[in-house]
């Protein structure tokens, strides 16, 4: 089996970085929400010894310019299209999920329900997917947080709304320090936390879930090589997102497929369920553009 | 693949992983001398990501010089990563991503060069690239000032002086790089300047929105939008 | 101001090295639980590139045992006595913690509410708390996970419900695999992951509760040196426990204390907050040995 | 602070940063030479937690020789902590801490030694200590029974053959080192052998519970309770 590589959202531009885009199996967007956010306050980025906090906080250009302009260009690329929703409420979900229903390039939509950066909705993850479950025919996958004590629960909980599948995880709140000033190094204090110390907590969550619930998970948190895709699709992961390893290296879906193509390592028991548009046989692609 | 081209917004970016040629001190600064691989040194005020060993995150840094088969870069020790990078000796080798970004526009009639501390990194090769134009770098102390020795011809000044003290009252096209007071202070008395700012970074190349500057009352990517810019209002 | 250094739970036994533990403010227990527990199968320990996952399961000898044997001679070391309660209902704790009422030599209570290597309690964290203070008057600290979407609220109500003090944080979930098999290194599978990697997590757990709570916060997380004591102080916890450290450098109390003594660094704000009998002079430390 | 006593149940372990004097590989392993420093070399059968450089946790190692002003430790690369330790080199150092654990009971009639892999490691200091007794040792491949130099008398075979084939009737007072099912056939072909176990260690010294083995019903810390156990029911 074919291991599909993604990218996690927020971590590539597909507009500025066209060729990294098109190495991968699907190419997720930056989260959407309604409205067009600034985010928050530099300084976003700080790095700590195992890993990289941000505080982006959703800068994006809203749903409006996002279907305007964003995704035609993108759908140029020819790559199968995630899209990532979030707001700060029910509505917000359901009003950028209804918009999306009518774009035949979004592939699939993914709901991200924990964000660390933004105040959260006060709806619970079960009732915000319910809400885009309403109003959409596409495939949703509800991406979930980390900082939880039962993650399996909410992948119950979500499944049972509606969801078609999982990615996990997002990043966990963390906070660094300036050296000098023993202030927050971030802009807005605390920040999201990735990179390879995220690994064996999401390892943990994917393990959970995959033994809850029956749709497909995309892993995520920590990857750097192929050892670490194999490691993810051992506890039941379908498909792999790449997130902060893109930073330091934007070729690694290559570097990585190359690895997996020639890596004689059994792989576990691959997983049965299939991710989303992977499966041309069965789900036959739409392709047509937007524009 | 041990060199691969990233399109950023129609110009090529590449990656490769290159050798350490030396690693020279100069004050409390390093000068890093990489071998050039088939990377472009690209524009002067460009940048390269360069892997800090042991560290999750690249580093931006401003290509200082450019001699044939290398790029150099000039270094301050300040955390981590630049710990990290300024203990690099030969026969080490680090990957590095470039050139990134938007360099100095060197289409100027009457360039005046303005650096402070370690950014002067940018002038030597923006120096030749430019006929060498007069330049002024101001240093924190005399240790600091001892790299003025790569722009053998500036004037430089020493903390309490502030290099802006020596700005002419018409300083023509100045073309700057230095820490953000120095920046401020630039720009107040030469309008039009050209200014490359600093952020912290994780990619470089547009992907992470970390690097964000407000610029005319949004944040735009210093990365790609920068790290040169004309007269940020 | 003296910055009080403790151990974590779980990561020093007094009685196997008794010269380490003289060098703390204070000597926390492992978690003790009304019967003995043999713990999880082997393997209990794994690494990763960033920290390390335990999987021990709360390996006790129970109240009895630990009240007849233990103490007396932990006592002995004239160390003040944080002794960790656990358990896996409300009764449970109340019924170690009554126990312990009557033990002259106990400073203080440690209600671990969050070990990630047990079934947990039915109860809320408040309700364990509430059933811990209606039998004890001695000072009562509750230990929370970072596992948590909002870990202020949890420190809210455990300050309402009658805890002196909170312990932050305990290990969060995490999986590794064995590179050969990609099989769970540990035998239980998943495990407590600890060590420099949860630094980060932790900063901001005890930057989110400083705020929200008036009670002192021990902090803990990845400590290996004296700067990330002093990160930990600056935002806001009042003393500093070390784990995963003590494994690979016994001597980590008494080179920290050291470190702290030299550094001419400033210490941020030290918290006005006073952990629990550090302050003999307000608090008259009882001393007579319980056997 | 160069070195630290850590009383363990009485006994003394400590704690100091030792240099690398050497780094030999012989077939697959390594034989590290370290300096003493003021660490004791305990009784043959005991351990040392030794730094692996990069990664959390020390790793727990059999003191295979004690040269004059040496500790010299037999290393297989499996993971990344044997690796790292693997790699070392004159000029590097690393913090040591032992010695722990209880080592092998020299109190014996007639003692035979019996070693599969890198369990040889504290053969050559245990058959230095009770004058070169009889020794069976077992290897995967010719290869690694290269590193059997390290004691020079002893009967070696190679898979398929098995250590345990060249058990005699009556074996004596058996001290074995070696991987599990190697232990388990010695066992069962020689009552009342003393037998060295291994665990993932954290601590080594009785801190973290991690190392517990099935002792009579109960877990047991195998650092503290062993590694050496007699008879393990
Ligand atoms: C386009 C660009 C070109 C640069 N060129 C050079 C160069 O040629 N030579 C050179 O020595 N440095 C240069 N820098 C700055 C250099 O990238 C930072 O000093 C470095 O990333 C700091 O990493 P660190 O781990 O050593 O320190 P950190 O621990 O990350 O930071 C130490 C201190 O510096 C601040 N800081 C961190 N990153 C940056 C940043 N990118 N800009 C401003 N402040 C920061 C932190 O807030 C902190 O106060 C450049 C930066 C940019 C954005
Ligand atoms: C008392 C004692 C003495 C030892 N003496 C020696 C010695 O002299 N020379 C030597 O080369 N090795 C010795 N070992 C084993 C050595 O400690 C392990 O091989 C090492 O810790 C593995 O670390 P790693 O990161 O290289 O591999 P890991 O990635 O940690 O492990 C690789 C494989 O080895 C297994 N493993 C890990 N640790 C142990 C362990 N402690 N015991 C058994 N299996 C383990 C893992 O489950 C995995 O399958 C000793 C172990 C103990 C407990
Ligand atoms: C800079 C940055 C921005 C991110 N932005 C988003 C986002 O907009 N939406 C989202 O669902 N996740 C976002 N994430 C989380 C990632 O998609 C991913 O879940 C997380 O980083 C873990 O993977 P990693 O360790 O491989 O990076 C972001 C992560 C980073 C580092
Ligand atoms: C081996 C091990 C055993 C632990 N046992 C306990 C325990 O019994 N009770 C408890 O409250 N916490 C226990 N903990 C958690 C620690 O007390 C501490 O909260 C955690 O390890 C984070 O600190 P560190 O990163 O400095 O290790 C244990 C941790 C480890 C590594
Ligand atoms: S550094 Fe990532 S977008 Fe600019
Ligand atoms: S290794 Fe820690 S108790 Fe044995």
């Amino acid at each position: 089996m074919r291991i599909p590589l993604l990218n996690a959202s927020g971590c590539l531009d597909a507009l500025t970085a066209p060729t990294v885009a098109s190495q991968l199996d699907a190419f997720v967007t930056k989260t959407v929400t309604p409205l067009p956010r600034e985010g928050n306050p530099p300084p976003r980025i700080a790095e700590s010894d195992a890993g990289m906090l941000n505080s982006i906080g959703l800068q994006n250009p809203g749903i409006d310019a996002f279907v305007h302009d964003t995704l035609p260009r993108i759908a140029e690329l020819a790559v199968p299209i995630w899209v990532s929703v979030g707001g700060f409420a029910a509505s917000d979900y359901s009003e950028v999920c209804e918009r999306l229903d009518d774009e035949p390039s979004v592939d699939v939509v993914e709901l991200n329900l924990s964000c660390p950066n933004v105040e959260e909705a006060a709806e619970s993850v079960t009732e915000l997917v319910a809400a885009a479950r309403a109003v959409t025919t596409k495939p949703l996958y509800a991406k979930l947080s980390p900082a939880t004590w039962d993650v399996a629960e909410s992948a119950r909980a979500v499944e049972a709304a509606g969801a078609d599948g999982l990615s996990l995880v997002n990043t966990i709140r963390g906070l660094t320090l300036d050296a000098g000033t023993r202030r927050p190094s971030l802009g807005r204090g605390v920040g999201g936390y990735s990179g390879p110390a995220l690994r064996p907590i999401a390892l943990a969550c994917v393990h959970a879930c995959a033994e809850a619930v029956a749709v497909p998970i995309v892993g995520m948190g920590g990857v750097t090589s192929a050892d670490h895709v194999l490691d993810l699709v051992a506890v039941g992961a379908s498909g792999v997102a790449l997130g902060t390893i893109l930073f330091s290296d934007p070729w690694a879906p290559r570097r990585i497929r190359a690895e997996l193509d020639g890596s004689t390592t059994a792989t576990g028991v691959p997983s049965e369920r299939r991710i989303h548009d992977f499966v041309p046989e069965t789900t036959p692609r739409r392709r047509s553009s937007a524009k | 693949m041990p060199c691969d081209t990233v399109s950023l917004g129609g110009r090529e970016a590449r990656r490769e992983r290159l050798d350490v040629l030396g690693a020279e001190q100069i004050g409390p600064y390093t000068l890093l001398r990489l071998e050039r691989g088939e990377l472009e040194p690209g524009v002067p005020g460009q940048f390269f990501m360069l892997e800090a060993p042991g560290r999750p995150l690249p580093r931006p840094m401003s290509l200082c010089q450019a001699p044939p088969g290398g790029l150099t870069f000039l270094l301050e020790p300040v955390g981590p990563g630049t710990r990290s990078l300024c203990s690099l000796r030969p026969g080490d080798a680090i990957h590095v991503l470039g050139p990134l970004g938007n360099g100095f526009d060197l289409d100027v009639q009457s360039p005046l060069l303005v650096g402070g501390g370690v950014g002067i990194a940018p002038l030597p090769y923006l120096a030749e690239a430019l006929g060498d134009p007069p330049a002024l770098l101001g240093f924190r102390s005399d240790r600091h000032a001892e790299v003025a020795c790569l722009l053998p011809d500036a004037e430089v000044v020493v903390e309490p002086r502030l290099v802006t003290d020596l700005l002419p009252d018409d300083p023509g096209d100045v073309l700057a790089c230095g820490p953000e007071p120095m920046l401020e202070a630039v720009r107040r008395r030469a309008s039009g300047a050209q200014l490359a700012w600093e952020a912290p970074m994780a990619c470089g190349y547009g992907a992470c929105y970390g690097c964000v500057v407000e610029v005319g009352g949004r944040y735009r990517r210093l990365c790609i939008d920068g790290p040169v810019l004309r007269d940020v209002a």
